[in-house]
Order: structure tokens, then sequence, then C-alpha cells
């Protein structure tokens, strides 16, 4: 199953109870941010508005469609803007 | 409040107008007139953008009252161009890419044509130092000078060739 | 809403009424490179603006018998033009250069930087130290007064209402002398003088000073003329040893405060290093040496 | 498809830009050049107090006045509530936003918006404001980043609980987030290190210092419909967020975006839009704000200023084992200043084990910060390079050699989470090697310094059009407004999809009504992700254009060529037809099907993050403190450069900017917590005699993610240049500056104090 790492700098421990690293039934960004909602309530809506992911070691802002394997890493990641 | 009357000469054409004493003559060209190549950036004389030319001396539009312009010849950077061709300095601008935003190049471009009128070789220091009070933020000045000493070879060879 | 009316009279005495006929507040315009910034930023509220530059003899320069005479709202890019004046006082045209930019070079005068009456107007140390004597015309008819009379404070000056300055006079150059002006700035242009230097000196065939004026500008609430560092110089060559000496009563003369530009510190130590670097060259001028730029 | 390997024709060259001859002739059409008839002139008054709170605004004076037609203030916006959206750039909390537009019960920093007006004519406006009875009862206030962090420090914000710690704190506090990255064990890095250096550095505020101040015009239908002109880094932003904080339709705005005259992030928010529309409706004219530089000063956002503590262990053959960094970032008046990229950005130049970055985003009495080229990422490598310069100097290793050493390189995964891919951080320092610069003996008594950095870059979303015109001639559209002249790279991609010169193709940036979304300009996004739209577009058109020719020919489309901007027959079985070109294909037009364009819209991913490496020398008059710059080099990945002059131009315009962060800009405070240079005499931008001609050195690994290797350039040139200046001036002087500006009594003062 696809690994989800909270770096922690994503300051989203509060809504995981201080978990860091959980695996999530996933095959899509989409379902990733689905599953995360209904673990911890508020997680998904969070990294949908205000995150971005390293998927595999690649940065995506507003991802659904990209696609996950078993062996995913999932890194949320504070969503980067720039001048 | 009664407004003076003012007469002069814009870019070559007898212009008249009437304003309130203490528009400037930046305010003047862009306000009452419609002339809004020269650009308000500070409205304190410390950027340049909007010089001009009065009886061709290069000045701050904004650090001269409109009511000053009765009897003066005036050239702003919507008459640097040659007829429909551009100036040689607007044309070195183009071509080294000495502007980005294009903010600072109006007065840019008329500093350079008073700069190179005064001085038709200038050392690239000479060139720095008289455009020291055109503030422009992009291009960090490399292209600009380059495109200042072109134009001056140009203006050289005009000038041989006439 | 409150009126501004504007005037430019072609004669002394029309000039004269208008100034001190107005009840309210009534400013000469020369270049109005700070009349104008003033005005917009509200700090300044006049009722009147008085054009002085069609009264004859306030644009344009003459020499006679020696002494030169300079219209005081001469712009300073015209002044920069004459080549002669240039010449016989570089250090007072090179610090009029100094004020602003190009742009502001098309517009600012002697008067107006003299009137405006900042401690850190650049022209005015090189005028103090040139002794230049200012042309003061007004309601009781010309008055003749020295430089370092005319600014009263920051903003402040002595002139009477009604009264304004026409003519800058400089004096006949002397055998074997020169002048300089030199003032710090954070960056290389635009900026206004953290301190500022001017020294004129005559030296006798030896090279050793036989008379000196020495001033520092933005170090005290008006331009300094400093006597102690005059001192220093006259009798000497400009040996380490008066370097030194120049440096110390120059840094000894200093009454800066700490603002946005620099520090009390700061200010006291370049007044020092300036001293020294104008004297460099204002020796070597006298001496015939060096006529290039100082900056 | 992908064209990287390709032999191009247009991709590469210099040609004149689309925009150029009104730039360089006045008739370019900047914001505060558009005006109506009928237009009234809105007037914002600013609050003098650094904090206070907002007893009474009595506007009754200034509406009794003549020629005044319209005052609002607050009380006339909607209260909207905390809502976290990422409509612009960065997390936006739009009831900060409202706040920070127009004050609501507390004026927050000296120059905070309090009311407006709009009149007949500016004079009236300016009587008016002085019209305008503010009752305020002044609060104490806090400037500096450390004091605000204090228990003790007056609050902002009594609704402001510190986020990212554990367990959620009970006490408010202007500690608005804690930020921490890890990787490895720092403890045990350290303890493996053999050699350790740290240090303590701050940089001041700085602010974007564009020339042309914000302004807009806005005119307001009797049916509601609103229109605003206004230059801007995103149109679609300033829709998005008018129509949030004036509880409108998106489609009621339409905004029209004229030639922006400089940005560099600072106009990627809105600060006057939602007033100006406020006041045409209340007026029923329309209304023109012209932002003063004075009110840009103090009313816009700069970048933070900070305090950077950072710590180095490395072996003693240079190898860094240990890294660790504290940021503590001024957000301004509101939360939000960019500490996540302060944390990231740092050490995502090298390969280190063990990390550890621990970041505060403070909020103290100041204007809201705002993106300023690369947010963040100057800050902290100013930092970080500069205790590499002396953890070389510990070491005796030559400081370029260290950083090759330890540099990051595709599958070095960063203390953030992604894995670099595709970087070219190894060439760009093999080139400054290799370069004379580096390799010139330096004059006697200067010194040499180097520094390297770092930026993400982005993609997004974005969406661009392109017309075959009637005569076959080419115009492509796109929603990204011009800040440097992208027109020229976009016009070039398509001339080089369609096999055409560049002058046959128009670029324009179409208003929000006219094309599909797209993002601001910012992130070094547009090239990329635009440029990716467009050239998407002008692929479908000459996929259009086979389609047409194959009609006229009779055959299949797959049968047809397209090659120079022609359709040629794919080989002789496809049959002998003379080549269509553009100009032909366009006027049957009609015949094959009708006009020929298409619209691409896309959300770009992949963009390569870009790298940089500096190299200065300066020499220092020691009895003044004055620092010349003598020579400097700017050397960068740039992925593929679509107009070198321009990406040349990036590099040189952000190594400028650099110096004045380094030598001469800062903001300066009184005692009551006004600034007290708002304006470009004392804030001081360098001038063109402050500055050396500026080597720009273009290394290009392309993005294999952009059909022409495109990654962001914009942005990553103004990270290095306050560490390189600050290393050269250590090698001029032995001193180590660590707090900028390194201006002439900071570095007289620490001559002095070395003796």
């Amino acid at each position: 199953m696809p690994k989800v790492v909270l770096s922690s700098g994503s300051s989203m421990q509060a809504l995981t109870g201080g978990q860091t690293e959980f695996e999530v039934e996933a095959t899509t960004f989409r379902r990733l941010v689905l599953e995360l909602e209904q673990r911890f309530p508020g997680l998904g809506k969070q990294v949908e508005e205000g995150m971005a992911v390293a998927i595999d070691g690649e940065i995506f802002q507003d991802a659904y469609g990209a696609v996950l394997h078993p062996d995913s890493e999932i890194v949320l990641i504070p969503k980067i803007g720039g001048g | 409040m009664a407004k003076q009357y003012v007469s002069t000469t814009i870019n070559g054409e007898t212009t008249e107008f009437l304003c309130e004493t203490q528009q400037t003559m930046l305010d003047v060209l862009r306000d009452v007139i419609g002339l809004t190549g020269a650009k308000e950036g500070c409205a304190s004389g410390d950027c340049g953008a909007c010089s001009i030319q009065v009886d061709g001396r290069l000045v701050c539009s904004c650090l001269m009252l409109g009511v000053e312009a009765a009897g003066k010849e005036i050239i702003t950077v919507e008459g640097v161009a040659r007829g429909d061709h551009l100036h040689p300095i607007q044309q070195k601008f183009l071509e080294h890419a000495a502007l980005q935003c294009g903010f600072c190049t109006p007065g840019l471009i008329v500093a350079v044509k008073a700069l190179l009128e005064e001085n038709d070789n200038p050392t690239e220091t000479e060139a720095r130092y008289w455009l020291a009070g055109n503030l422009c933020r992009c291009t960090g000045y490399d292209k600009i000078i380059r495109a200042v000493m072109d134009a001056a070879a140009v203006i050289r060879e005009e000038k041989a060739s006439a | 809403m409150s009126s501004l009316s504007y005037a430019a009279p072609s004669s002394v005495d029309e000039a004269v009424k208008l100034l001190a006929g107005t009840a309210g507040l009534a400013k000469v315009l020369s270049g109005g490179t700070d009349l104008l910034v003033q005005m917009r930023a509200g700090r300044m509220k006049p009722e009147l603006i008085v054009d002085v530059k069609k009264v004859p003899g306030a644009i344009g320069m003459r020499k006679e018998n020696g002494a030169w005479i300079i219209g005081a709202s001469t712009p300073g890019a015209e002044v920069e033009a004459n080549k002669e004046l240039t010449a016989d006082w570089p250090g007072l045209v090179e610090a009029l250069d100094l004020i602003g930019s190009t742009q502001v070079q098309g517009r600012c005068s002697l008067a107006g930087n003299l009137c405006n009456a900042s401690p850190a107007a650049d022209s005015v140390p090189a005028m103090y130290a040139a002794g230049a004597i200012c042309v003061v015309v007004g309601p009781n008819g010309t008055r003749e007064v020295p430089v370092e009379q005319i600014p009263a404070g920051p903003g402040r000056t002595t002139l009477a209402k009604g009264e304004f300055i026409l003519e800058i006079k400089l004096p006949a150059r002397t055998a074997r002398s020169g002048d300089a002006y030199l003032r710090f700035i954070p960056r290389t242009e635009m900026d206004i003088a953290v301190v500022g230097c001017g020294v004129n000196v005559t030296l006798d065939a030896n090279g050793v000073c036989t008379a000196a004026r020495v001033s520092l500008g933005a170090v005290a609430p008006t331009v300094l003329l400093v006597d102690e560092c005059a001192k220093v110089l006259i009798g000497n060559k400009l040996d380490d040893a008066t370097l030194a000496a120049l440096d110390k009563a120059a840094q000894a003369a200093c009454k800066p405060i700490s603002d946005k530009r620099g520090t009390i510190e700061f200010r006291t130590k370049i007044a020092g290093v300036l001293a020294r670097r104008t004297a460099a060259i204002a020796f070597d001028r006298a001496a015939g040496k060096t006529t290039g730029k100082a900056h | 498809m992908n064209y990287i390997d390709s032999n191009l024709k247009v991709v590469g060259t210099r040609p004149l830009r689309p925009d150029g001859v009104d730039k360089v002739t006045g008739r370019a059409m900047y914001s505060a050049d558009t005006r109506v008839a009928g237009m009234l002139w809105g007037k914002i008054l600013r609050s003098p107090h650094a904090h206070a709170r907002i007893v009474k605004i009595d506007t009754s004076k200034a509406e009794a006045l003549k020629g005044v037609y319209a005052v609002c203030s607050a009380a006339d916006f909607p209260d909207i509530p905390s809502e976290e959206a990422f409509v612009g750039e960065g997390p936006m909390n739009f009831r900060d936003l409202a706040m920070n537009v127009m004050a609501r019960g507390k004026a927050l920093y000296e120059g905070h918006a309090i009311a407006a007006v709009a009149a007949s004519t500016p004079a009236i406006a300016d009587e008016a404001l002085a019209l305008i009875d503010v009752t305020y009862e002044i609060l104490p206030h806090v400037i500096d980043v450390e004091a605000a962090m204090a228990e003790t420090a007056p609050l902002l914000h009594a609704d402001m609980f510190t986020q990212g710690v554990d367990p959620k704190p009970t006490k408010p506090s202007n500690i608005a987030k804690v930020v921490k990255f890890k990787k490895g064990d720092i403890d045990a890095g350290f303890k493996d290190a053999e050699v350790i250096v740290e240090g303590r550095y701050t940089t001041q505020p700085v602010h974007q210092a564009y020339i042309e101040p914000h302004a807009c015009l806005a005119t307001c239908a009797a049916d509601g419909q609103v229109t605003i002109h206004a230059s801007s880094q995103g149109h679609f932003m300033i829709r998005a967020y008018t129509a949030k904080l004036l509880g409108m339709e998106m489609a009621n705005i339409r905004v029209n975006p004229a030639e922006i005259g400089g940005g560099f992030g600072g106009k990627t928010l809105i600060y006057i839009e939602p007033v100006a529309v406020k006041l045409a409706q209340k007026s029923g004219k329309p209304v023109k704000i012209q932002m003063t530089r004075e009110d840009v000063f103090r009313g816009t956002g700069p970048t933070s200023g900070a305090v950077v503590e950072v710590k180095l262990g490395a072996k003693k053959d240079g190898t860094i084992v240990a890294a660790q960094q504290v940021l503590k970032f001024q957000a301004g008046a509101f939360a939000g200043s960019p500490i996540g990229p302060g944390c990231m950005c740092g050490f995502a130049l090298y390969d280190i084990e063990n990390i550890d970055v621990l970041g505060y985003d403070v909020v103290s009495n100041r204007p809201k910060v705002a993106a300023y080229r690369a947010p963040g990422a100057p800050i902290t490598s100013f930092g970080v390079e500069s205790c590499l310069d002396d953890l070389a100097l510990k070491l005796g290793i030559d400081p370029l050699t260290l950083r090759v050493k330890n540099a990051a390189k595709n599958g070095t995964k960063t203390h953030y989470g992604p894995t670099h891919a595709n970087i070219g951080f190894e060439q760009v320092l093999a080139v400054a090697a290799a370069h004379p610069h580096w390799n010139a003996p330096l004059p006697a008594g200067q010194g040499r310094g180097i520094a390297c950095g770092f930026w993400f870059n982005i993609g997004g979303e974005s969406t661009a059009t392109v017309h075959i015109n009637e005569d076959g001639s080419v115009t492509v559209a796109t929603g990204s407004p011009d800040i440097g002249g992208s027109r020229a790279s976009m016009g070039m991609m398509v001339a080089e999809v369609l096999g055409v010169p560049a002058e046959r193709v128009r670029a324009t940036i179409a208003d929000t009504a006219s094309i599909g979304f797209t993002h601001l300009t910012g992130g070094s996004r547009v090239t990329f992700a635009t440029g990716m739209a467009a050239t998407q577009a002008a692929e479908k058109v000459v996929d259009e254009l086979k389609k047409r020719a194959a009609m006229i020919w009779e055959i299949t489309p797959d049968a047809v060529e397209w090659r120079d901007g022609q359709a040629f027959p794919a080989g002789t079985n496809a049959g002998a037809f003379e080549p269509l070109d553009l100009a032909t294909l366009a006027l049957k037009a009609a015949r094959t099907g009708g006009p020929v364009n298409a619209e691409v819209s896309v959300n770009a991913q992949g963009a390569g993050a870009g790298f940089g490496a500096h190299i200065c020398d300066v020499s220092v008059d020691k009895e003044t403190g004055h620092v010349t710059i003598e020579r400097y080099t700017a050397i960068q990945d740039v992925g593929k450069a679509i107009h070198p002059s321009y990406v040349e131009g990036q590099i040189q315009g952000g190594a400028a900017q650099g110096i004045g962060w380094a030598l001469s800009e800062e903001y300066i405070y009184n005692d009551k917590g006004q600034m007290e240079n708002p304006g470009f005499l004392d804030y001081r931008c360098p001038v063109a005699s402050d500055v050396p001609m500026i080597e720009a050195v273009l290394v290009e690994v392309p993005n294999p993610r952009h059909p022409f290797g495109v990654r962001g350039v914009g942005e990553v040139p103004i990270v290095p240049p306050m560490a390189a200046i600050a290393n050269a001036i250590r090698g001029a002087t032995n001193l180590r500056m660590p707090n900028l500006p390194i201006s002439p009594p900071r570095l007289r003062a620490a001559i002095d104090q070395a003796g």
C-alpha cells in the first residue's frame, strides 16, 4: 500500500494525532485525499487547499489524477508559490 | 480657483492648456494633455520615470510646474521617434533587450537622448552616472548601458556620414 | 479649497513687491527641486509662488575683474557648462554637480540649495569655503551678505520678508589657489550627503598654505565654517602631521545627530576622513597638479 | 511532442519583443495611464499609528465637501469569515486580506488603510481625506521579530494561537505558526562531526520596489457588472480576490490586464481594487485609485526581515554530516511569511544526511509581507551560504570545492520530502569552477566571494489560444500578464511549432472574460506552464492544418507532413502536390471547415528546479566602509533559454536586486513604529552607477517535462547575491558581516572594532 509521510513541515500532526507515517489504500491522489479525510477529519481538506505533495520524489500541486503505485511514497509538504 | 492659461510647444506642436498652479508638468502632460508616456514613479525627482527635455535640458517633469512651460520647447518620449521610424536609441533598446517591464523606459529614452546630444561618445562610467537618476528595477542596468554605448556609436556614424 | 497663485515678474522691484505684499506665505521659485517636493508632501503650503527666473541677473554668469557673478537661479547644468568658471572654482562646480540627478541638475540652483537651508546641501559648504557673497535684494534695496550668514537653522534663513538672493559673487582667484568638495553617501549617486566637506586654499611658491577656508556639511544644524581646520592648514604643507591634525580638528568641530542617514559616531569619523581627502585635492589643484574630477 | 533535441529555428534566437515598440515610444498603457470621462479620483486615508484601536470614524465633513462623491470604510465591506484558500499566491486567509485592504477595528501598522474617498479632482480628494475625523486609542506596538515572539509582547490578534505545536496552545501569541523539517538524526550527525561552525544572521525586510505604483480604474454598471483596469501579476487573481472581498459573482467582474510596471511578487495581492469598486458602486461613477510612492512603501508588502541561525557539522574531508537551522520570519501584521520555503530552500542544495530545521512565522506591526522573488530562499541562503564560507575557511578547503563535494544531485532526497530529479547543480558548479572570473587573479585589496541558490519553480494552471488569421499570420493569446518579456517567448514557441518566423506571430494577453483561467505570473511558471499550453495549442493547430491540406488534396491527414510552415505530402506515395503554406490554407479555411484556431488549458506539473552560483569581487574603502562591486558573474541552469536576452535579463536584474538587499536597502522605523524612509531617496535601490556589468552565464540542462526543456529562471538569481557579497567582503576585510544591509556605518564600525 502507498505510504504517506507528513513532512513535519506540514504542521498537520495535530490532525493525525501525532502520526507522521501511515499506509493508505489508494491508487490515485484523489482517492488518497478522500481516504485521508475519512481517517483524519480535516486532513483531506487541508491537503487539498493548502498542501502540495511529493509523489515518489516529484512535487505535484493540485494533482487528483496523479497515479499512485503500491510502493509509492507520498510526502505532504506546504504548497509552493513564488514571486 | 482660477486656472492658469499656458501656451507652449510640445514635441514641435504649439500647445495651449489650462492648469492649476500646483499641477506639475507631469500632471499636465498626463491628466490635462493626455500624453501618458512620462510616468509617475515617485513624484519627488528620485526615479526619473517622468524625464522630459525643456529647451533641450533634461528635467524631471514632476519637479516643474505646468505654468513654467510657458514659451518653452518641450520634448517627451512621444516626440523622440523620427517620424514613422524609431530613433537609434529606441532601436538599440529593443535590439539589446534593454527593457523588461518597460515602465522606466520612456524616462530612460529621453535621458539617453539628452546624454548623447551633449556627449556622443560617453564612457561606460559617464553613462552610468548620467543615468543614475533613472531607476530601473528589472534589468540591473547591464543591457541598458550596452544599448546606450551602441546607440552612441550609431549616432557618431550618422554624424560622420552626414 | 486653498488657492495658490503664481507670478513670474520681469523686474526686481516687481518681484520684491509681490513677495513683500502677500499676507500669507510667499515662496521664491528658482529650480523648485525642493519646493515642489515639499508642497507635494504638504509640508509647505504657500499662497503665492514667485518665479524669479525672468528677473534680470537671476540667470547667467559673468566675470568682472577676476570675480565671478553667478545668477542665483541659474540651473546647475548651465553653471557646470562654463569651462572658465569650472577652471577657477572646480570644487564649487563639482559640489553643485553633486546635487541630485542629471535631471535635478537641469533645475537646481545655488540660491535654492542655500535657502532650503539644509545642513546637508552639497553646494553650500563649497560656497562657504569659496567665501561667496550673496547679493540680496528686498524692500530696503540691495545688500551684500557673506554666504555663511544666510542659513539660520534647518529650513530657516536670515532673509527678511520680501527679500531674495539675486546673485552669488565669488572673489577673484589669486595665484596658486585651489578648492575642492567631497561628500560621503551610501550609494554612488542620488543620496543626501551624510557628511560634506569644502576646502579652499592658497599656497606660496614652496607649497606652504598661506590662506585656507574649510567647511563641513551635515554635522551640525547648519553648515559649519571651521576656523580650527583652517588654522591647522595655514603655515603648513600638507604632510602627514598636518593631515592628522586636520582630521582631529574636523572631528572636534562636529555636533551631528544620529538619523536615518548616519550615526553621530560615523558622521564624526567621516568628517575627519573627508577633511583629509578634500584638502589633498585642493592642495594639488592649488599647486597646479590635477584638474580632473574629484569623484 | 518534445522538441528538446530537434533542430530549432526560432527558439534560442533573439528576435525583437512584440510589445517593444510601444514601450520605447511611450504608447504602452500601464495601469495609471487609463482614464475615462467623468472619472473620479479615489484616495485612501492611512493610519499614522503602528497599532491603535479605531474608536470612531467620522466622515460627515468629508462627505459634505463639494466635489466629493463617495466615502467608504470597513463598515461598507462585508465582514467575511476566516477562510484559508489557495486562489492566488500561497495560502490566503480572506478575512486577513479583507482586513488588510481596509482596517476593521484595529489599525495594525502605520499605513494601514482606514477609509477612502472619491472626488472630482486629486486635490479635492486630498482635502477630503484631511476632513475625515478618526478617533484612535493608541496601543503599544512591536516591530522586531524576536521582540514580537516574547511572552510579554503586545498582541496583534487576540485569536491567534500558534499552529504546529502540540498540544494546541491555550494562550494567544504573535507566533502564527511553527514549522519543522527533520531528516536523519541531527544529534548523531553533530557527534559524528569533526568540525562545527555556527552563526547568527539577520536580514532586513526589503521592498520589491517596482517602479510602477499600484493603480486601478473601476467602473460599475447599473446592472452591477464591474470592469477593472489594473496592472498585476494575475488579473484572474484580482477577479477572484475582489469577488471574494465584495461578495460578488466572478462573472460580474471583468478585469482588463494593463501593462505591468514591475512586480517581482509584490503584485500577487490586491490592495486597492475592492476599494475602487466600492467607491464606484457608491458614486455611480468610474473611480481611479493611484498609489503614491509613499503609499507603496507604507501600505504594501515587502518580504520578511528575519533572524537566521545556522549550525553546520562536517568531517575533515569536507563532508557535511549535520545541518541545523532556526528561522524567525516577520510576516507583517497578518500571518503568512514565506517561512515554509525558507525552511525548505537553504539546505535543498546539498546532500546532507542529518538535517533539522525549525521555523517561526511571526506577526508584528509592519505591512503584511508579500511575495518577493523566490520568497524565503534569499533569507535562508544568506545564512547557510555565509556559514558554509566560514566552514570552508575552518576546513582549509576552497569554498567552491566544498560546495561541489556536498552538492545535491539527481536522486538526492531533500529534508522536506521530494527527491531531486533532472537537476543541473553539478553542471552549474562545474561551469563556475572553469569560469575565467573564478580563475582570474584577484586585484590587490579586493575580496572574492561565491554563493549558490535554489528555487523549486512551479507549474500550475494556464490557458493559451492560437489563431490563424485570415491572411495566414498568427495570434497567440494567453492569460499570463507579461512582466518581463514573456510575450516574446510565447510567440517564439508557437512560431517554432508552426515553422514560421517569430515576426509572423503576435502574442497578446487576454482579459478574464476572453480566455480560460490562468494562475498568476509568479513562481517562475509562465514560460514553463503557459508556454506548455501555447505549444500544445500550436500543435493542435498544426494537426488541424494537416487535416485541411488533406481535404484539399483528397488524401488522409496522416499522409500530410508539416514542415517550415507548409503542408507537404508525406512521401511520394501520398501523391505529388505543391506544398500549401499558412496563407493558402487560411484563405481556404472557410471552404475546409471554418477558422483554424485552438485553445488549450493545462495544469502543468514537472516544473524543473533551478540552481545558480554567483561569483563577485568587491573592494572596500576601509575608512568609510563603502563597498564597491568590482566584478559580478551569475551562472544558472535555465533548462532551455527560449529568448536568451530576456533570460540573461532576469538573471542580471535579480542579481542587482540582491546587491541592493546586501548593501543598501532597509526599512528604518522610529520609536513610534513609523517608517522614516518611505521613498526612493532614502530607501536605497541600486542606481546605474552602483553596479558593474553583470555577466549572466546560461547553463542549459533541459527539463524533460517541458516540450522545449524550459525551467523557471526568474527567482533563482536573487538567492545567492547577499552571501556572495558578504563572502567577498570577508575576503577583503577578514570580517564576517552577518547583518544586512552591510551599510558603510556598519562596516566601518566592524573595521574599527577589529582594530
